[in-house]
């Protein structure tokens, strides 16, 4: 076996330990804390918290890749280990080779038999055209009558062992978290109601396609968790790509004022004024040009359609940055005729100290609002993009590819819907929890919504 | 409500009733007024006195079941001619609100509709509650407007409210109430927000319109000056409750209760000042200038300049208080701003200890910034909220290079929080877990780290209740005479100036009108427009 | 105040009427997406997907698209029998067969059979009864001097399109016309894609065009002021086009589009001072002799085409090929040509809407020239070894099927200059047909053309000469002949040649490295299931694949320069003959060797086919021809040039009141044939579109319940006292 | 009032220059001109020649920005860039890489978008505002608690689900109306009831939760509390007092989008088929058409920086406290 690490991955895992370093010095911090107590104060901000957690521990899952290690022949001399051009992740692993069943063709949710009607050979050894059965369904049936209590019953021994696993899993936390002011209650629900179901999920899916096979006869509930990484990703990746700049570019247009300010707000006017969809589709077609034209520089097919990716997260973070600086700016103004800065300044305060200290810290909500509401903006974002040809690379499974792909499956007859069902749960799912999730962190940290609390 | 036919009460006729009150968090159930009484008469004014977070306020919202939604009537009952208002519907409490009891605000620039013109919005109150419609309403309104002293009303009625000035808009709030002759008045601290003079004449219109219109008015302020000039009957309330109730007269002559034993001490003592303490200058301006430019036009050329300080020469000594008085837009602040370097002058120079500062460089201002600081007037806004106090003690020193090993900074910290009468382990602590009072405390410890000569005051205590007030100033004076730093003191609020500074000094329109020793200025003001400041003070 | 509060209930309610009143105000379906056709004449309801025609000058087009209304509207010297098969040449907008003298290089007309042939001479007479369409640029005033002539843009500002000139004229078809749009190919003005190919054959076709290219181009030029070696006209109807050396081939050239006849004065209409801003240009407004003429063309929604009322006497074949009697397609036998009215091409992106709306009876067919209707309309069929299976919904309607064999083949082909896979030894070879038959073709159509496709045997579709059938035309590397019908060699054998090949189980056997093969595809057109199913074809041999996705211009770019190793392509003929299909393979053709876009992007070089070719190309059908193609489709077979290959079957759908759907796989002036029962469209359209009410009620209910507590709850606050 | 409106214009122009700049760079490291003619002259038999043909024929065999071999001025003005963008400025946007004058084509096509646009923004703001306010009637009861989760709810589903579900529903199944299409003889209405039923039912949670928070917060204002002192009913305090004030930031915030609505969108026209500028921009990408492209960028930067200019304009007549200067 060989880690192989992504740009990507790195990045995601980069983005996880800053953001718990960070959270592990605002903790010193009580207005903070008190702040983030206030969304973890909620039963709905717990469930969502847990839910978007969940989504991330698989997107981390995902983001161990590595390759195995091929078995030398052995006739060969040589101890030299070659590893396999497929790369896999720890996630495919702990869905039990869910993505490696694969059937011919299209079937529906818990079918035995494919979609389509193919010539085969009958208990008689005649040519007949009917439904075949499908490879890696109901295998185990003796008779296709059995598969409703054959489902049922594993069902419920998947919910059993679920339960155990919860048990596992929440007992420590309950040891630990007794009598904390916070609704754990909620978040230990949704997390049995996770834990059971991916148990639930991964047992069945050995025996059954839970979600239905696409067209190439791949698992398509393998393909909408496989689209989780994507997600989450980019949600986070095209923030933080661009953070540095907007921030950077903000806070010094908010402090510094004059030509500073002036050459900043012309950046974002002008970046701002051109039709977002268009800037998006010129830059990704460039980046692909660019990948294209240097094929020698990514070992592995997958390295390359994580090249594109990233580009998409930068161009998407360039492209959206200009919001983020506008508010850091305005709000960098305000606070630079704060008290707190006046009196830094009658202090001799130096600019880099004051812009650390005092402005930077303060403007850190707002970024932090920024981070979550574009959250599941960009999810969806890469929906559209995708149906518009600049998404993500086809080798890459993404929701937005899933959407694209089964548009015209709905015209079949019989209507083939479960591609697009698979991509919409988990897509809305995730949406969802990102959007309440965001409401909560918003009224906790937008001083206008704190303002209108006090007052009432 | 079926339309009773509306007599004149005659005075002393009990208007509105108030019984055990009790007013609690819908959340959490704690109770914040906590079963009050009291009754307003005809052709009275009750005055009830509190510091921010008394319940006063809310005490007059639910007697109008205007409370928000976090706040619940929980027992108790008010009564207006006899009939209990919470046991109206809500549908028939709306026929009371504005006919029968009426209410002002405190702040009227944020009470009036922005977008609708105060005209309307006063008829709207008469549509609501009489037939007047058309031309007869129109002139009602009008003549409403001149019963409360708005000039020219005819033409006023079709200003929005941001083009009238602070008194006038209070004056619209005043008709609004009055439009459909209410038997009860209620007014939430009505003069907060105005400048003193205009303060005074705005009580004047309600003191009159109490006995015109026989009137039971509740008048809800902090201001002890305002209960003296304008209440027949005093409460005080004090967390919820109401401690003392007492005629006027007898409360101040005779408070019963510590707490407004306190409140009263507030109001200045215009029998003793301070004399002026040396005559050594310390800092001299002479013929300042700050002054905004005003662009105009395609090129935004600068066309002509709003002159914020126009001309201002004052010297304050070593040890001494200069206190700068005026109203809100009057230049003081901008001055203060100029003296620490902070807003570029257009002419005049300031001298410090004889040199010059004004107009030095960043770099070539650093030596003097330890010898001048600041207390700015809103304490939550000037500290980080993200930094501790030690830290924000520390900052000062550590800029300004007072070499000093980090024990030993820790230890002048502990030092200086002592002596502002706060403890050691404060230093840990965060902004917001101080009050108002103690913040400036620490707003005072981080000016006085750098061993300054001259600490300008902006507006140090008008954020501050009364009594927190008093403790603040003593302490200034008292580090006064413990350090011998001056102080350039900047204030609206002539009230103080008497116990605090040696020199006053009045500004109107950027210009230093009149100045001269404390003394001098309340006692025998010339300037006309000193001499009306002065009026508005209240005396004991 | 209650009567405030009855607003939202208004609201409600006017919704339900206006529900109502929709349903009142339309005379028949509610969904009906077509305008009202002008009475009393038969239109034709069509597509264009998934974009409008971008040229129609045919000069300048090359596309199938554009072929379909060029070839309505133009008509080139040749055509094809409507019916017959294989492929039959005809002459149709000239009298006969063209008359072809050989010269040698002194110009003596010698035996067709001589060696030494220098040029062709090819002598065409025109129609004497085709006439040109009404159009404005033939429109004469008194003195007979053309009526629309301006002198600036100004004059000409109040016309904006075609329709807005008033007078129209029209003139006989004559020989010098021809020969305009042939010096109009030349033209480097027009950058024709033609130019560059045609100048190889045409005697003079470079020089003229190197002679225009320094001519000043203010307005229109008049090329008939320019000489061209080898156009000649004879006389009115009678024109000559001397091509050097032998081309056979050119006949079929002829009845393409772009030799169709251009009117000098149509070319100077459209040169008209401020006509190019308002896009009056032939290039959007063509102007022929065809059976039908272009009366709008709004690239935005629509294309109209009616009939040319000019249109010479033609009439419906009487003969067709075995079968066709049986089929209805003699039916019209002998009718007057065009059997339509009117056709509408509506241009439509969407599949879901094209699909509903030839279900709904909307479009008469379900679409016209496009290859990927596989991808488009696979979902209502399957095609098994049987024929064509239709979903119930589909049979119930009546619906026709028309399958379509395009002579054209989709391959991957190796670069056989690659230093991995590419080479002549034998132990290459080994490799490239291992990986043949890893790539099981026939699953790879099933799966993703839904069976369209014919597995390719060798680079000759069906329908021309040298593609065999049976036993005899499998490719005896990749497939065994069993049981009647081709079976592909196992996965073991295809294990067996990989180890002979030097790598066993896929790994090298001197490095243990295992083989991974790369393949260029261009990112549009793959998918990540199809490229998840290749994984695993090759993964049965234990060979990995790495895929290198590019956009079109990368593609070709890699292509161009041999930066390849396997490629995707594919090669729509132009015209029926093996010679436009084993030129993919020859050794000249390579764009590393020619240094130009050339078509072999394989490289393949071997002399032995190269010397066939060049023999076979100048024979003229029969025996001795065929044994060079079995040849030369042999030495194909045996170096495995191409990973897979399949000829596409593209399914046309039609809507019962269609008639005469039969496909022709290389002419697109098949509208004319087309009838159209008008009222039984009608009937079935209002059949299959009745709407389903019950969501609209549904909806205001909803709505209603939405408001009810909203209303209660706000009429309860209003009775609220303080008391608890 | 004018000198400010002037003034914006002026300031407008270095923003365009920026605008063109950046995307004639992208797309011309995207599309060499080589490139563009390949894939505009077809697939077969292209030679080198064509290619130079084309680009002469087309503007492109000039240098990008800098023309070392001409003199003086022209070293500039001779360039691709200064031919083809400069005249951008000039409204004349030339022609689009197949040929078609762009002018013409965006006049055309700038009316069905609009005749969607339109009534979805109109629409969509009528029916937002409606539900917001019926919302904050019952702001702090479980009715608005629960709507605001039904907001998110309509939030979170992509946009290409409302426009397939509508499609798939409303047109393919109920058969209530055409399911794409778009012309103007006849019944044009017919065609936009389904995209601007999806255009606004797609909307209604962001928007309806937008508006809820504009009023909340109009609610809490002193003013109201006034309102309701002078005895108001709680549907002329929402309908007197705090829609108008609501509707300032509405107004403001809107009233940017109001050019862009030429631009019509992206997903809905091609989706519904409706040949707007929108389908356009699409078609223009996909088939990396950069004439096109270039002059939508700067259509859509100026109608950006006009709707800029509109909204402070609609400031000072929505509001009676701002004055422009």
């Amino acid at each position: 076996m060989k880690p192989v690490i992504l740009w990507s991955d790195a990045l995601i895992f980069l983005l996880v330990i800053s953001l718990a370093l960070f959270f592990w010095r605002l903790r010193r911090d009580p207005q903070t804390r008190e702040r983030w107590a206030e969304v973890f104060s909620s039963r709905l901000g717990m469930v969502a918290f847990t839910v978007i957690a969940a989504y991330i521990m698989v997107a981390l899952l995902d983001s161990l890749h590595f390759r195995r290690a091929l078995e030398n022949p052995e006739s060969l001399a040589t101890e030299e280990v070659f590893y396999d051009n497929k790369v896999t992740s720890v996630f495919d692993v702990l869905t039990g080779g869910m993505g490696e069943r694969f059937e011919r063709t299209y079937s529906a949710p818990f079918a035995l038999l494919s979609f389509e009607k193919e010539n085969i050979k009958d208990a008689d050894g005649r040519d007949i055209r009917d439904f075949p059965p499908l490879r890696h369904a109901g295998q185990h049936l003796s008779h296709p009558d059995e598969r409703a209590a054959d489902i049922l019953g594993k069902s419920v021994r998947a919910l059993l062992w679920g339960l155990l696993l919860c048990a596992l899993v929440i007992t420590p936390q309950w040891l630990l978290l007794r009598g904390s002011r916070f609704p754990w209650l909620a978040s230990w629900t949704t997390q049995a109601v996770i834990l059971c179901s991916a148990v639930w999920m991964v047992s069945l899916s050995r025996h059954y396609h839970i979600l239905g096979t696409d067209q190439g006869g791949a698992d398509v509930l393998f393909q909408s968790l496989k689209g989780i990484r994507t997600g989450v990703l980019l949600g986070t990746l095209a923030t933080l790509v661009m953070l540095p700049i907007a921030v950077t570019l903000g806070v010094m247009a908010g402090y510094f004022k004059g030509w500073v300010d002036d050459v900043v707000q012309y950046l974002y006017t002008t970046l701002s004024s051109i039709p977002g969809i268009l800037l998006i589709a010129a830059s990704v077609l460039l980046f692909q040009v660019y990948i294209d034209l240097n094929p020698d520089f990514f070992a592995v097919g997958m390295e390359k359609a994580d090249a594109k990716f990233i580009a998409l997260c930068f161009i998407l973070g360039v492209t959206s940055w200009s919001t983020l600086c506008r508010l850091i700016r305005a709000e960098t103004l305000k606070i630079s005729q704060l008290g707190y800065v006046q009196a830094a300044h009658a202090f001799g305060v130096s600019h880099t100290r004051i812009l650390g200290r005092h402005v930077l810290p303060n403007v850190v909500h707002i970024i932090l609002i920024t981070f979550v509401l574009d959250f599941s903006a960009l999810v969806l974002a890469e929906a559209v993009l995708s149906y518009i040809g600049v998404g993500v690379d086809p080798s890459m499974g993404s929701w937005g590819n899933m959407i694209n792909g089964a548009r015209s499956e709905l015209s079949r007859e019989p209507t083939i819907w479960w591609t697009l069902t698979g991509a919409f749960f988990f897509m809305f799912v995730l949406v969802l929890a990102a959007n309440l999730f965001s409401d909560l962190v918003r009224d906790a940290f937008d001083p206008r919504t704190s303002l209108r609390r006090a007052s009432a | 409500m079926s339309r009773e036919h509306q007599t004149q009460p005659t005075a002393g006729t009990v208007c509105l009733r108030v019984q055990d009150l009790t007013v609690t968090l819908a959340e959490t159930g704690e109770a914040i007024v906590k079963g009050i009484s009291f009754e307003l008469q005809a052709g009275k004014v009750f005055a009830l006195v509190g510091e921010s977070g008394s319940g006063k306020s809310v005490t007059s919202l639910a007697a109008m079941r205007l409370l928000p939604d976090a706040l619940r009537i929980s027992g108790g009952s008010v009564e207006v001619s006899g009939q209990d208002l919470f046991g109206l519907s809500e549908a028939r409490m709306q026929e009371v609100r504005g006919r029968r009891v009426a209410m002002i605000f405190q702040n009227a620039m944020s009470a009036l509709n922005p977008v609708q013109t105060v005209g309307r919005q006063v008829a709207e109150t008469l549509r609501l509650h009489t037939r007047l419609r058309g031309a007869a309403l129109r002139e009602r309104v009008v003549s409403l407007f001149q019963e409360v002293g708005i000039p020219d009303p005819e033409q006023r009625f079709d200003f929005f409210p941001h083009q009238l000035s602070g008194g006038q808009q209070q004056r619209v709030m005043i008709a609004m109430a009055l439009a459909c002759e209410p038997d009860v008045l209620i007014a939430d601290e009505p003069t907060t927000a105005l400048d003193v003079t205009i303060q005074l004449q705005v009580l004047n219109l309600i003191r009159e319109l109490t006995r015109s219109r026989q009137l039971a008015v509740l008048l809800i302020t902090h201001d002890m000056g305002v209960v003296k000039n304008t209440a027949d009957d005093v409460a005080v309330m004090y967390r919820g409750e109401l401690i003392e109730r007492a005629s006027v007269e007898d409360f101040f002559h005779n408070p019963k209760q510590a707490y407004s034993r306190r409140l009263i001490d507030a109001l200045p003592d215009l029998t003793h000042f301070r004399e002026a303490a040396t005559d050594s200058p310390l800092l001299e301006l002479e013929d300042v200038k700050v002054w905004f430019p005003i662009r105009r036009g395609l090129l935004q050329r600068v066309v002509d300049h709003t002159r914020a300080v126009d001309g201002v020469s004052l010297a304050i000594g070593r040890g001494e208080t200069y206190a700068l008085v005026g109203e809100s837009g009057s230049g003081k602040s901008t001055l203060g701003r100029a003296v620490l370097n902070l807003e570029p002058i257009a002419g005049g120079e300031i001298r410090f200890q004889g040199e010059t500062i004004g107009g030095l460089g960043r770099g070539a201002m650093l030596p003097y910034r330890k010898q001048i600081q600041v207390i700015f007037q809103n304490p939550f806004s000037s500290m980080n909220p993200r930094m501790t106090v030690g830290d924000i003690i520390a900052e000062g020193m550590i800029s300004l290079g007072l070499a000093l090993s980090p024990e030993e900074r820790k230890a002048r910290i502990q030092r200086l929080l002592e002596r502002v009468q706060l403890a050691a382990e404060h230093a840990h602590r965060y902004p917001h877990e101080f009050s108002g009072g103690q913040l400036q405390r620490i707003a005072i410890a981080r000016a006085l780290a750098v061993n300054p000569e001259l600490i300008i005051c902006d507006e140090p205590t008008s954020a501050l209740d009364v009594s927190i007030r008093a403790e603040v100033l003593d302490l200034l004076a008292e580090l006064q005479r413990e350090f011998g730093v001056s102080y350039l003191f900047i204030t609206h609020d002539l009230s103080i100036v008497p116990g605090l500074a040696h020199k006053v000094g009045v500004m109107q329109r950027g210009k230093l009108v009149e100045q001269g020793t404390a003394e001098q200025i309340l006692t025998a003001p010339e300037h006309p427009y000193t001499r009306a400041l002065l009026a508005a003070v209240p005396r004991i | 105040m209650l009567s405030r509060l009855a607003a939202p209930r208004t609201r409600a309610a006017l919704l339900l009427i206006g529900a109502t009143l929709l349903a009142g105000c339309t005379d028949g379906p509610w969904n009906n997406p077509n305008p009202d056709s002008p009475p009393g004449l038969v239109t034709y309801q069509s597509v264009m997907t998934p974009l409008p025609p971008k040229h129609l000058d045919p000069a300048l087009s090359y596309a199938a698209d554009e072929s379909l209304f060029l070839m309505q509207i133009y008509e080139p010297p040749m055509g094809y029998h409507y019916l017959k098969r294989p492929y039959e040449l005809l002459p149709l907008g000239v009298e006969d067969f063209p008359e072809i003298t050989y010269i040698n290089a002194e110009g003596e007309i010698i035996d067709p059979q001589a060696e030494d042939v220098a040029y062709s001479v090819y002598e065409l007479t025109v129609r004497a009864d085709a006439r040109y369409q009404p159009h404005p640029a033939f429109a004469l005033d008194d003195r007979g001097a053309p009526r629309y002539l301006f002198k600036d843009a100004s004059e000409s500002r109040p016309y904006r399109q075609i329709s807005d000139f008033p007078e129209l004229g029209s003139r006989p078809v004559a020989a010098n016309d021809y020969v305009y749009a042939i010096k109009r190919l030349a033209d480097p003005f027009n950058a024709s894609p033609m130019l560059g190919f045609m100048a190889q054959y045409i005697v003079g076709m470079e020089d003229f065009s190197a002679r225009l290219k320094d001519v000043p181009r203010d307005g229109w030029v008049n090329l008939d002021d320019y000489r061209m070696d080898g156009l000649e006209v004879v006389d009115d109807r009678t024109f000559r086009i001397t091509i050097k050396g032998r081309y056979p081939q050119f006949s079929y050239w002829l009845a393409m589009h772009f030799f169709s006849p251009i009117a000098p004065e149509v070319d100077r209409f459209f040169h008209n001072p401020g006509f190019l801003d308002r896009n009056l240009t032939l290039d959007w407004w063509p102007v022929g002799s065809g059976p039908f003429m272009m009366v709008k063309n709004d690239p935005n929604s629509e294309i109209v085409l009616e009939r040319n009322p000019n249109f010479r006497e033609d009439y419906f074949p009487t003969e067709g090929a075995p079968g066709d009697a049986e089929q209805g397609l003699l039916e019209d036998a002998g009718k007057r040509l065009p059997l339509i009215d009117r056709a509408v091409f509506r241009l439509e992106k969407e599949v879901l809407s094209l699909w509903t709306k030839f279900l709904q009876g909307y479009y008469d067919r379900s679409g016209e020239s496009h290859g990927n209707t596989n991808r488009v309309f696979d979902q209502a069929f399957v095609v098994g070894p049987n024929g064509v299976e239709l979903g119930a919904e589909l049979a119930s309607h009546g619906i026709t099927v028309s399958p379509d064999v395009k002579p054209a083949i989709y391959y991957y082909g190796f670069n056989m200059r690659d230093p991995v896979l590419g080479g002549y030894t034998e132990e290459r070879r080994k490799l490239r047909r291992a990986l043949q038959i890893a790539f099981d073709t026939e699953e790879y159509l099933k799966i993703f053309y839904k069976g369209n496709g014919i597995p390719a045997q060798s680079p000759i579709p069906p329908g021309i000469p040298g593609f065999v059938e049976g036993e005899a035309g499998i490719n005896p590397y990749v497939y065994d002949w069993v049981d009647g019908a081709p079976k592909r060699k196992s996965i073991e054998h295809a294990k067996q040649l990989l180890t002979e090949a030097g790598y066993p189980n896929g790994r090298d056997a001197r490095t243990g490295e295992p083989l991974k093969i790369f393949i260029d595809v261009q990112s549009q057109a793959i998918s990540s299931t199809s490229m998840n199913w290749m994984d695993r074809a090759f993964g049965r041999i234990g060979v990995q694949v790495e895929y290198r996705p590019a956009d079109w211009n990368r593609t070709r770019e890699k292509l161009l320069t041999g930066n390849t190793q396997i490629f995707s392509h594919g090669w729509l003929a132009d015209y029926p003959d093996p010679e436009n299909f084993l030129f993919l393979l020859y050794g000249p053709e390579s764009p590393l060797i020619c240094n130009c876009d050339g078509a072999n992007n394989a490289s393949y070089e071997r002399p032995e086919y190269d010397d066939l070719f060049r023999q076979m190309r100048v024979l003229p059908a029969g025996e001795e021809r065929d044994a060079l193609v079995a040849r030369m489709v042999d030495l194909y077979r045996e170096d495995a040039v191409w990973l897979y290959g399949f000829y596409p079957k593209d399914i046309y759908l039609n809507n019962p009141w269609v008639h005469n759907n039969k496909r022709h796989g290389i002419s697109k002036n098949t509208l004319k044939y087309v009838r159209i029962d008008d009222d039984l469209r009608e009937r079935k359209r209002e059949e299959w579109n009745q709407p389903v009410i019950w969501p609209l009620y549904a909806m205001s209910a909803l709505l209603v319940a939405l408001l009810l507590p909203g209303i209660i709850a706000y009429r309860r606050r209003l009775r609220a006292t303080a008391r608890q | 009032m004018f000198a400010y409106i002037v003034r914006r214009l002026i300031y407008a122009i270095p923003i365009l220059v920026g605008v063109n700049l950046l995307t004639f760079t992208l797309f011309f490291v995207v599309n060499s001109p080589d490139d563009m003619a390949a894939s505009q002259l077809g697939d077969k038999y292209v030679t080198p020649e064509a290619i130079e043909n084309w680009k002469q024929k087309n503007g492109y065999d000039k240098p990008l920005f800098l023309n070392p071999d001409a003199a003086g001025v022209a070293q500039i003005t001779d360039t691709i860039f200064f031919d083809k963008s400069v005249r951008l400025f000039a409204f004349d946007f030339g022609r689009s890489e197949s040929g078609r004058d762009i002018t013409t084509d965006v006049a055309t096509r700038m009316w069905p978008s609009l005749a969607v646009a339109l009534p979805t923004f109109l629409v969509g703001i009528g029916v937002n505002i409606c539900v917001a306010l019926m919302v904050v009637m019952f702001r702090g009861t479980r009715l608005d608690r629960g709507a605001v989760f039904v907001f998110v709810a309509l939030m979170s589903i992509s946009y290409l689900f409302y426009i397939i579900g509508g499609q798939f529903l409303v047109a393919k199944t109920w058969r209530l109306v055409p399911i794409s299409g778009f012309h103007t003889e006849g019944q044009v209405w017919k065609f936009l009831i389904l995209p601007v039923l999806v255009g606004v039912v797609a909307g209604i949670g962001a928007g309806a939760r937008w508006y809820r928070t504009l009023f909340l917060e109009e609610a809490n204002q002193d003013y109201v509390r006034t309102a309701r002192a002078k005895g108001c009913s709680e549907l002329s305090i929402l309908f007197r007092h705090i829609l108008p004030n609501a509707l300032i930031p509405i107004l403001t915030g809107v009233v940017v989008l109001i050019p862009s609505l030429f631009m019509g969108s992206l997903l809905i026209e091609s989706f519904f088929g409706i040949p707007g500028l929108g389908s356009y921009m699409l078609d223009a990408i996909n088939s990396q058409d950069f004439a096109i492209v270039r002059s939508m960028v700067f259509i859509g930067s100026i109608l950006y920086i006009i709707g800029l200019l509109l909204t402070d304009i609609s400031y000072t007549w929505a509001d009676p406290r701002v004055r422009l200067s």
